[in-house]
């Protein structure tokens, strides 16, 4: 056995605990806490004999165990339960309208990686200077600004006043690639505010901790010039942190889509689990909480993997 | 300027930016690198030895440093002067490095054969096939076996030992006129710096470089330097050939560090001691900076910052009282 | 005062060994000390020498109780601490064995005034009231001439030499009999290096305290140690008496140290070192472990490990230059 | 006992000239952290004084000043009820700074003990670290926007969510740096004085692991309140009556384009809070950590 393929084992068995955990965790969040879903779901208003149906007809009158045993078996079948408002699983809801949310998360993503790393080097490389406040300054900006209010304000300015995007709805890339684009633009842009702030900001922080390194100073004493240092000796080293930062963003534009999809009125996964919050549909909310959780179990491994194969000292030994 | 130095180091000041402003870590620094020769430059920690050595390649992190007065000649140009352009043909062309930390000098995910060959490719314009046949050569050179191999690891692989043979390797690939190492043994075991010292005086002889030899350690300078700069809380206090620093030593520091040296030969004696400690660069000391712990101390040391005052051929002393005794009287 | 017995510490076939590897590696036991055999005695300094990967610093991790060894027994004023009743046993003698750290800047907590830096030992045996705790510290700052007024500040603000001065005293605090000092002046300047080795010899004549003085430079130890001990890759090679071993090293190993040492003085021309590298430990050479390196080799040393063998009084060698000379010459 | 009866010959040596806590005058120095410092203070000091900055309470109704721009009786305006937003925001002041800091508060605490248990019991380590992963795994609004379904809208279990999703960096941030500190030199002069795991724990590995920890902090404060905006610009957090930072946004939504003022004051509430509290983290960042200095 290859020490690449030991370790990509010894991760998949690391992540089996985790697994299980996410998926208890997505059951107890509804199931454990304080309050009472079958109130909550019944209403304020509602007699006790309404909480008590409700609370059968969830199956919240079953023992704890059952319950937890109904849910993994759920989890087994792929269908992750049923929504009590859509009439369909689950998991069907979700796959409609994931292209969406993954369409979203990728556009904005794909601005955010160059324009990140691009912006964090540039003020790295020009540490101190007007550049680099400059670069810093729109980055804070970036990170600060609530994006569903600069959502709303670029909504009335492009869209209303001047008319360049609509201001709402999807067409699926399938049916019209152009039409698509237009309609998830301006979302992927605001959603990439936070995470361009974020990623520069990281990236300079990672670029000048290796600056500050012994084997640039070796670098520069060979006559190498401080481009090739940049884009060679350093980039290299900071690309470790960049693949760390990729997994946090791409947890980030999920998070973020939620509040974006509302805002423009986008049907995505991120509007399901609203809908489902607002509507009570609790099995919906459980379900997309779980397949998201999963996910990013999966996405951890593979940054986690691609980290250790980025990096010489872990690669070999 | 004598007609055969290398490099010639005049009044060169370098300040630090502090939290306190800007403070000077080595102050009218003049020296001479001949060609061909092996300077020592020995010193304790804050005596300002390798910012000297880091100043020549103006080395110093961006931003943290500035020269604040002198000059660094090489072949009649000012280096502290010259545009960034000129400066990276100087480094590792006329001029290269060999750092004290081999652990952390080179960069983890190159290899070694990328890294020794950068410089060739860059100043002789070598392909990156040139390069790889360079580097591997350049390993056997500095006594690393299985140097194919070795070419292509990464440098984690390596022990500080070869690690700083591969440094090595790097600072001589464009067979510099001048070779700085700053400390090039002391992160290592005993018999691993034996062997260092070793290469370094075999490549020496062999490629008629200089060599600039910066270390805390009299031993380590003893036997590899012909002629010793002594320096001491930013200033140099004494300058001579090494058999005279070492028989005869004028500044009452070299000889505080001689005799502290010497006692151990001795089983259970007290060693000479130099008492107090080195004062911080931004510590305000009136006249000699030494003048705190020396035991020979005079109300003329406190009045003025004794001057480098050359007390027979070759040897000078920054030791007011000193030089006034000793200095030919021929002024 | 306790009454001392003539031995402090008695160390015999002492073994460590390390389990290696983690993520992705299967785990394999490294051993780094084989069978190790040494007394120091009351007063006394032993001087262990050795490069990095002989193993001394995890011998005087072991005799303070920082690292249980493997095997082998260690004794510290008659007291079996790798036995049965280990712990009790440490708990018995802790306040007479203290150590003396490398690095004095990371040996201080960095948030804590030097004063309850040096009374810490006093607090964990909890033995004495606030006012005497604090008479003590000034007692001891002065003890090894720092300004008394030392212990309401921080270790940022003295020098490597002084904190070392402040690390010795808080080794000091209760008072101990022996105490490891661990490269205690290898990470300062050679000025501040004298100033420290005196004020160990000093406090040695006045205390009686024992040392193990573990150290790379063999000029140090020179001047503070009565006996010295050699190491290398894990073992004693050699130990003599300190006179015997500089005038005349036995082991080829010993004689290779000495004379890579460098010395203050030009006129000097150094032998030639040793070839090669401390091998790894995860592989280490068949037999002796030093014949990848040795200029005497021979077949034997190939295939047999040699044991540590008294050849003169108070002169003991792990090499079969010797043990072939006893076993022809019985 | 051992006892100073002499000097001994070397008593001459002299100390460095004092140097005070250079931590907090690094601090004070530093550009960030003095402009982060006077934003966030300025917010604070407004919500707290709130009440006594305005003669009107948030929820009053001036009928017949409804959609009224910006003037000197109403600062910020009206809503479409006639309320006033300048009343409102520091109003919603006293609720967003109030969340960021009860959640930084909260994931400071449990973060510092779960990350130095597990640090220090490897008992426990494995239990405590997989759960972090697990609840590191969902995005922190998505396990946010459930537990606050679960509990039912309100401030306080916004607070509660908003703690769970930011309490496992913490945990991750303290272990890390107490298993560095674990290993130095003065926790094992500790150890050899008989020194047991509480004493370790508090007296060593908690102040010198701590740092890396108030630098997160800072910079969880700044996300929980935008995350607070978001979660009641939802619908899901601080419910109208009461005025959050968030929920006057939501509530101005559809007004956006005739009454701009609405939306636009609370957002460079929201803004300006989390600019001061992510410069103040650069700057502790910066003191703290000088490795990472710029």
């Amino acid at each position: 056995m290859t020490p690449a393929i030991r370790l990509i084992l010894i991760k998949l068995l690391q992540a089996v605990p985790v697994v299980l955990i996410v998926s208890i965790l997505a059951f107890l969040v509804l199931n454990l806490l304080p309050g009472d879903p079958a109130v909550i779901i019944a209403g304020d208003q509602a007699t006790p004999a309404a909480i008590e149906a409700v609370r059968h007809s969830l199956g919240l009158d079953r023992p704890f165990i059952v319950q937890l045993g109904i849910w993994f078996l759920h989890i087994v079948h792929g269908n992750f339960g049923n929504s009590l408002v859509l009439n369909q699983t689950v998991a069907s809801a979700m796959l409609q309208r994931l292209p969406v949310t993954l369409s979203l998360a990728g556009l904005s993503l794909a601005i955010t990686l160059p324009i990140g790393i691009g912006l964090g080097s540039l003020a790295a490389y020009y540490r101190g200077s007007w550049i680099d406040s400059s670069v810093m300054t729109v980055a804070l900006v970036g990170v600060s600004v609530p994006s569903f209010w600069v959502a709303g304000l670029a909504v009335a300015l492009f869209s209303v006043v001047l008319g360049w995007f609509p201001s709402s709805g999807y067409v699926p890339f399938a049916q019209n690639p152009a039409q698509w684009l237009r309609a998830l633009l301006l979302p992927s842009i605001i959603l990439s505010l936070f995470e361009i702030g974020f990623l520069s900001r990281m990236t300079r922080s990672a670029m000048l901790d290796v600056f500050g390194q012994d084997f640039i100073r070796t670098a520069r004493s060979k006559g190498i010039s401080e481009w090739r240092i940049v884009s060679k000796h350093a980039f290299r080293n900071a690309l470790v942190m960049v693949i760390t930062a990729t997994g946090i963003l791409l947890s980030a534009a999920i998070g973020g889509s939620v509040v974006i999809e509302q805002v423009f009125a986008l049907p995505g996964v991120g509007r399901l689990v609203v809908e489902g919050i607002l509507a009570r549909d609790y099995p919906l909310v459980q379900g997309v909480m779980l397949i998201y959780g999963l996910t990013f179990v999966l996405i951890n491994l593979i940054v986690d993997l691609a980290y250790s194969f980025a990096d010489p000292r872990v690669r070999y030994d | 300027m004598p007609a055969d130095a290398l490099v010639s180091i005049r009044d060169l000041t370098v300040q630090f930016r502090t939290d306190r402003g800007w403070v000077s870590a080595i102050e009218d620094i003049s020296l001479d690198i001949n060609a061909g020769e092996c300077l020592g430059v020995v010193g304790e920690s804050g005596s300002g030895k390798s910012v000297t050595a880091l100043s020549i390649l103006r080395l110093h992190a961006r931003g943290t440093a500035r020269a604040a007065r002198g000059s660094i000649m090489l072949d009649g140009r000012d280096l502290l002067r010259a545009p960034e352009r000129d400066l990276r043909r100087v480094r590792g062309g006329d001029i290269a490095m060999v750092f004290q930390d081999p652990m952390s000098s080179l960069n983890p995910v190159l290899t070694i054969a990328d890294q020794i060959s950068e410089s060739l490719r860059l100043h002789q314009g070598l392909s990156r096939a040139e390069g790889r046949s360079r580097a591997i050569e350049l390993l056997d050179l500095v006594r690393i076996a299985d140097a194919p191999r070795r070419a292509d690891e990464y440098p984690h692989r390596l022990s500080g030992g070869m690690r700083q043979r591969v440094m090595i390797a790097i600072a001589i690939a464009c067979r510099p006129r001048l070779l700085i190492a700053d400390e090039p043994t002391t992160a290592l075991d005993v018999t691993i710096q034996a062997q260092i010292l070793e290469l370094l005086r075999d490549l020496r002889a062999e490629l008629g470089m200089a060599v600039m030899m910066i270390s805390h350690d009299l031993g380590v300078i003893a036997e590899f330097a012909h002629r010793v700069v002594v320096m001491y809380a930013g200033r140099i206090v004494e300058q001579a050939p090494v058999g005279t620093l070492f028989s005869a030593p004028r500044h009452p520091y070299t000889e505080g560090l001689m005799t502290s040296l010497r006692g151990r030969d001795i089983p259970g004696q007290r060693l000479g001691s130099i008492p107090g400690r080195v004062p911080d660069p931004d510590e305000s000391i009136p006249g000699c900076r030494f003048g705190p712990r020396c035991a020979h101390v005079e109300a003329v040391c406190r009045a003025a910052v004794p001057a480098l005052v050359s007390i027979s051929e070759n040897h000078d002393v920054r030791c007011t009282p000193r030089s006034q005794a000793l200095a030919p009287a021929c002024l | 005062m306790p009454v001392t017995s003539e031995t402090s510490v008695e160390v015999r076939d002492l073994t460590m060994s390390f389990g290696s590897g983690g993520a992705g590696r299967r785990p394999t036991m490294v051993q780094v000390l084989h069978d190790l055999t040494f007394d120091i005695g009351s007063a006394e300094t032993l001087g262990l020498v050795g490069e990095s990967g002989s193993g001394k610093s995890t011998v005087g991790r072991i005799l303070v109780g920082l690292l249980k060894p493997t095997g082998g027994s260690v004794r510290l004023f008659g007291r079996s601490v790798t036995g049965a009743d280990r712990a009790a046993n440490f708990a018995a003698v802790r306040s007479r064995v203290q150590f003396v750290f490398q690095d004095p800047h990371a040996a201080l907590n960095p948030r804590i005034r030097v004063g309850h830096s040096i009374a810490e030992p006093i607090d964990i045996a909890g033995k004495h009231s606030r006012r005497d705790r604090d008479d003590r510290v000034r007692q001891l700052l002065e003890l090894v001439g720092l300004p008394r007024d030392s212990a309401d500040r921080f270790p940022h603000e003295f020098s490597g030499g002084q904190r070392q001065r402040i690390v010795i005293a808080r080794a000091l605090s209760l008072s101990p009999d022996f105490v490891v000092c661990d490269e205690p002046v290898s990470a300062l300047d050679v000025s501040m290096q004298a100033q420290i080795v005196n004020l160990l010899m000093d406090l040695q004549d006045r205390f009686g305290l024992s040392y193990l003085f573990i150290a790379h430079d063999m000029t140090v130890v020179r001047a503070i140690a009565r006996r010295v001990a050699v190491m290398y890759a894990g073992s004693i090679v050699e130990i003599a008496r300190n006179a015997d071993l500089y005038a005349d090293p036995l082991h080829p190993y010993t004689r290779a140290l000495l004379d890579a040492m460098p010395r203050p003085d030009p006129t000097r021309i150094r032998p030639r070192t040793i070839p090669g590298e401390v091998p790894s430990l995860l592989a280490p050479p068949s037999g002796c472990r030093f014949h990848t390196r040795c200029p005497h080799v021979m077949p034997r040393c190939r295939d047999e490990s040699p044991r540590l063998l008294e050849i003169a009084p108070g002169r003991q060698v792990a090499c079969h230059l010797f043990t072939a000379a006893e076993t022809t010459e019985p | 006992m051992i006892e100073a009866s002499t000097v001994p010959e070397f008593a001459a040596t002299t100390l460095a000239p004092r140097q005070r806590s250079m931590i907090l005058r690094r601090l004070v120095a530093h550009r960030s952290f003095q402009i982060g410092f006077f934003l966030v203070g300025v917010l604070a000091i407004a919500a707290v004084l709130g009440p006594m900055l305005t003669n009107t309470k948030p929820s009053a109704m001036h009928i017949s000043h409804r959609f009224s721009p910006p003037q000197a009786k109403f600062l910020f305006g009206t809503d479409m009820f006639g309320r006033d937003i300048f009343t409102r925001v520091l109003y919603g002041a006293r609720v967003s700074l109030w969340v960021g800091f009860a959640v930084a508060a909260i994931a400071g605490v449990f973060g510092t003990t779960l990350g130095v248990l597990a640090a220090q019991f490897r008992s426990l380590e494995g239990a405590i670290m997989r759960l972090m992963d697990a609840l590191m795994s969902f995005p922190a609004i998505l396990l946010a926007l459930g537990i606050t379904a679960a509990l039912g809208p309100s401030m306080n279990s916004v607070i509660i969510a908003l703690s769970v999703a930011y309490v496992p960096p913490g945990v991750r941030i303290v272990r890390a740096s107490a298993l560095v500190v674990r290993e130095l030199d003065y926790v094992q002069a500790a150890l050899i004085a008989g020194a047991r795991a509480p004493r370790i724990m508090l007296r060593h590995i908690l102040p010198n692991s701590i740092g890396p920890l108030l630098v997160h902090l800072s910079f969880v404060f700044a996300y929980a309140i935008l995350a607070e905006a978001a979660l009641s610009f939802l619908g899901v957090g601080v419910q109208p009556p009461t005025p959050s930072w968030g929920n006057i946004i939501a509530e101005g939504r559809d007004y956006a384009l005739q009454a701009w003022w609405i939306v636009l004051f609370p957002g460079i509430g929201i803004s300006l809070a989390t600019i001061g509290l992510n410069l103040l983290g650069d700057g502790l960042r910066d003191v703290l950590d000088p490795k990472l200095k710029g």
